[in-house]
């Protein structure tokens, strides 16, 4: 497949962005100014690139607890994520919501969610919506490979595969569930595998590889859009951070991670695959990374100093005022 | 007036609103190729197609979790738990997402669903198949939640849920769907939020909703031989309350029975308790009394299964001891 | 496969039982003595008949809301369960539980179950006991099309495929979920073809065949008994009946119906076979019915005959009496 | 005495009844590699193996479910949450199977499971990982119910549960596993259903459970300034609840105020508000307070999410607005 020199500036653009930004959240947890929990998406940066750039404004996407990374590849602002991850009241939620629960419905993305697996079934409304209106917008939903074990799995492929929903789930495999290896707890070898089940493609990819990401998801969109129904898109990575900033990673080695990152690193996988065919330039690359890291540091900057929600803010936003029409 | 039943009201309501608009559709096990279990949906499908009205895999969390996508992606869905024992499989989409997402996302979006769950012990159903569990639901915010008594409020909270764009729980007891009422021909709603006084009186507060409505009318007719005079609200919204209603009622009567047919404990009741003895308690004359079943879940045996539900002289013994 | 004559006669003699017992819950009921619902098992009868023959006292098995054929063929007591299916004192739940909520524990009987999927994790979890303690018993979950789309499906599936544990899960696709047909709502030819997900056997078998049925779950008994962990047995069947007693059948056609009961009958399926083979004759067959006949003449007797609960025992068998053993 | 913290002494309930009963086994996710979350489970797997305390898959109905099952075949089982926000998950196995399936059955079977739930809301874990969600079994019949606020219930509760033939719900509160208390070294049980008078007073009865015991308690040392004697009771058990304690105390006060970290609406204060308000109310000085979190999800926001709680000024508060 080739690419255009736009787009691969575009998928550097994006993995460097989520990588940065989850550095500095991560130095910013540390440090004491973002309280709560925060999961990052470091190391798994090509696989939301990868889909979003396959996907329109319109479309819709569901996320999990570890959602910086789809946020930021479906196009939301910096700044109101960085302020909502502080609970500041110019965040995207409010400040309600914080780093587990980010949203942007204006640009279709429906959600992070705290609660693993509770995004299928929201991703496959968000399909039939499409559906029923005979649009030809598409439903994406990332989940874990732990995810994959919810009973909502199985509920939500299989009425998206029974009605042909125009949904794709895309799994991202990182081998983890928090503490507890992949196959300790999963009697396959591949997730795509489960696609079998539901009479749908199962696609299994190299989620490291942003390439092979963008041209699986593409494949998995046009099928959706065109009427096709659901895929079910796996994509191997690792996760090269504890499951949460902080997070003593008792249960594995260093040397384990050390190597996976060493091998297997999205942005760098990228940088030498580009530089090596002379698509990008060093200095093409480090445009963009000085133009993410300002970006990043004006968030930073804008969360800091934005205020935190007042007091009688607590009871706005529960009910609709007025909701009610009659 | 004319008398329609409960179920040919409710089905009104979802023809008026389909009719009306596009975004409404219905989805749920054995709706639309049979018309619903208690016939409830008949004609529908007819009218607004096999699309609009859909039969559902055996997937409670996917049909609650999907009519939450759906709302959020623009629709108006109207979800069918089937029974309502079975939302407890879909209870993290009603709890955890449906109730929250609004807040939790500070306000960014509507959640404008309608969960319609059919509850109530009807000869013999047994233990997973006749509960009421209503009261839950009083401690989850971000729901309404209404529960009509009659055809008229059937079709008018029913319209309401569906225009309201906060999520809606609408709850409809099994052995109403045959009884007949007078419902207006004219589009009327039955506004969320508003309890009704349905029998004026002046000793005792009969608070109760749904089918005990009907048993708490029977009972205040027994009474008036003893004569005590109660009056009788029906409740129809269960969050938010009316206390307006409710206060005035026991401010004048200074007797309070709430009588439902969920459990007692835990239930509905205890809460309206609550909030009278927090803050009417000096208007009392008597102490409070709930009336609800026992605590044992639903006994199949029809030796056992009236005893453990509340009935009409339940009431009225309660009211006795407190009058 | 050999069969003994003692075996097909046992073969016979459970199914003659199930259909039996059924057509006469299924006037006791239309003549108004049942109170409740009842689903009955006429059509499958090969199905329960076939899978138990494999089993010992000691194993377990959940059911379904069409539980009185696995009731049955467990080796229940049949005056108990009239008598249950009655709401009387003298049945197994002293008429507590009724048609839907039958349990004997004294043969491993763990139950039926109103929840449609609700007996997945429970034959899970009395699978992993066995294997906890080290035991040879298996554990059997029968469960319909209907419900292999439950979230509670997957979650049990893939439990006892990661643990190995020695349970059977044999979905009855009698085509029809209640109003609702199989394919509709599912989007794969096979339920057994869901086994891949999980990295274990998925077998598909005439249900309406209690040879093949007996044979396919012997493989699946000795792969379970012997560590082997789970198997998914798929027995293909037909609902003869409503599903429920009284259920007006508005979504299919009689001769739909009757062609099936034609052709697919369990019971004559057997008659025909054994009668060709010469393995059992007219006589023997016989023999069984009427001995069936008067045992369930019996049941009818015991059940009316018994008295109701006493309202006392309302309150009875809810918490154990004295049960902290401290 | 020796001073453990709550963690430690839920361990060594755990150790304790799995080292004198091979039926009991442990499972849930991130429980054995890690040692759970909270560490509350650290070194177990090490003395019992990773067969008795089992890292499971993200599958809540399955491990409740084959907690329930694994019961019914001889075991048992302790089965674990992670957080209680996910007991929505597992509902019907909590509701359906496990409350119902030994009064269903006639009483032919037990169903000694138990479940532990941490709950409470920690620093900003935002509102699907910090709710209280006890009050709704208040509700459930079938199920025993309870919630210790230190170390030593921890242990005699946990205990006391693994030894009940009944399912028993245990819910921690996550902030309490790092607070340490006097725990004795010989074995010891909590009474399940027996309330504790925690401080004697002749004022007012403060009734409270779990975390908010504490801030009850420092409520009550505020009040001492004011001339103000609370009796300060912890619940300790839910289901059933001890009313003789409870009336004992109100009876002599003549004033009650119930605190707890869930939401007020539908919570555990209800129930008790509504049986005092039917049984006691002739004892009663003044009105009945709740104190519980505001009807909100929990915000995210730690300029919000404490304003949210309950807090020991609230409870103050309440009692000078009824003495
Ligand atoms: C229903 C539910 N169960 C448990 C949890 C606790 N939990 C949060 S993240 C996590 C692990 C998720 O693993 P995976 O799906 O692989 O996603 P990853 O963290 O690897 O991105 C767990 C168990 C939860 N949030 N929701
Ligand atoms: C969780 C749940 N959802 C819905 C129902 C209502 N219901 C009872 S039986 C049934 C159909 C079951 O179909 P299947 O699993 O194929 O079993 P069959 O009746 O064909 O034996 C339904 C929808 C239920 N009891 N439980
Ligand atoms: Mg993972
Ligand atoms: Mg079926």
């Amino acid at each position: 497949m080739d690419f255009s020199e736009e787009q691969l500036q575009d998928f550097y653009r994006v993995m460097f962005t989520i990588r940065r930004f989850e550095e500095k959240v991560n130095e910013l947890f540390l440090g004491g100014e973002i309280p709560g929990f925060v999961h990052l998406y470091i190391g798994e940066e090509a696989i939301a690139t990868g889909v979003m750039a396959n996907l329109r404004k319109t479309d819709y996407i569901t996320s999990t607890h570890r959602g910086h990374g789809h946020t930021i590849a479906k196009g939301a602002d910096l700044n109101r994520m960085m302020a909502e991850i502080f609970g500041k009241a110019t965040g995207y939620c409010k400040g309600k919501g914080g780093s587990m629960h980010i949203a942007d419905f204006t640009i279709g993305m429906l959600g992070a969610n705290g609660v693993v697996g509770g995004g299928y079934n929201l991703a496959v409304g968000a399909g039939l919506a499409a559906k029923l209106r005979g649009q030809d917008q598409v439903s994406v939903c990332f989940f874990g490979d732990g995810a994959s074990n919810r009973g909502t799995f199985h509920e939500g492929l299989n009425m998206a595969a029974a009605w042909k929903l125009p949904v794709i789930f895309v799994c991202e495999n990182n081998q983890w569930a928090s503490t507890t290896p992949y196959r300790t707890t999963t009697s396959v070898e591949n997730i795509a595998d489960r696609a079998t089940g539901y009479g749908i493609p199962g696609v299994v990819v190299d989620g490291n590889n942003v390439f092979a990401v963008y041209e699986a998801a593409q494949a998995a969109v046009e099928r959706a859009r065109s009427g096709g129904g659901p895929t079910l898109l796996e994509t191997k990575t690792y996760r090269i951070k504890g499951h949460f900033v902080g997070d003593p990673e008792m249960y594995r080695t260093r040397e384990e991670v050390q190597q996976q990152f060493e091998t297997n690193d999205p942005l760098n996988n990228f940088k030498q695959a580009v530089l090596n065919a002379n698509s990008l330039t060093e200095k093409d690359l480090e445009e963009i990374e000085t133009a993410v890291q300002a970006a990043i540091e004006e968030a930073v900057d804008f969360a800091r100093e934005s205020p935190f929600p007042k007091p009688e803010e607590l009871f706005e936003d529960l009910y609709v005022e007025g909701g009610e029409t009659l | 007036m004319r008398e329609i039943t409960f179920s040919q009201a409710t089905m009104e309501a979802m023809a008026e609103e389909m009719a009306r608009d596009e975004r409404v559709f219905l989805m749920g096990e054995d709706i639309a190729r049979q018309g619903g279990i208690f016939g409830q949906f008949k004609s529908l499908p007819q009218q607004f197609g096999f699309d609009r009205v859909r039969d559902t895999p055996i997937s409670e969390t996917a049909i609650v979790g999907a009519g939450v996508g759906a709302a959020l992606a623009g629709m108006r869905p109207v979800v069918d738990m089937h029974f309502v024992d079975f939302i407890t499989v879909a209870m993290d989409e009603v709890v955890n997402q449906m109730a929250k997402i609004r807040y939790m996302f500070g306000g960014q979006c509507t959640v404008p669903v309608v969960l319609r769950a059919p509850d109530g012990a009807a000869r013999s159903a047994a233990a997973q198949h006749s509960q009421s569990l209503e009261s839950w639901f009083v401690h989850v915010p971000g729901l309404k939640v209404v529960i009509p008594s009659n055809p008229a409020d059937a079709k008018g909270l029913l319209k309401a849920a569906i225009r309201d764009d906060n999520p809606v729980l609408y709850f409809e007891n099994k052995d109403l769907f045959g009884k007949k009422g007078p419902v207006p021909e004219d589009e009327f709603f039955t506004p969320i939020g508003k309890a009704k006084v349905v029998q004026e009186g002046t000793d005792v507060t009969i608070v109760s909703y749904s089918i005990m409505l009907h048993k708490a009318l029977d009972a205040a007719e027994q009474l008036k031989a003893d004569g005590i005079s109660a009056e009788v609200i029906d409740l129809r919204t269960i969050v938010p309350i009316d206390k307006e209603t409710l206060f005035e009622s026991v401010k004048k009567t200074k007797h309070l029975v709430i009588a439902h047919e969920a459990t007692k404990n835990g239930g509905v009741g205890s809460e309206l308790a609550a909030i009278v003895a927090e803050e009417l308690i000096d208007y009392l004359d008597g102490p409070i009394r709930r009336v609800g079943a026992d605590f044992v879940p639903i006994p199949f045996s029809p030796a056992l299964e009236p005893l453990m539900l509340p009935q009409v002289e339940d009431i009225v013994g309660a009211v006795k001891e407190i009058c």
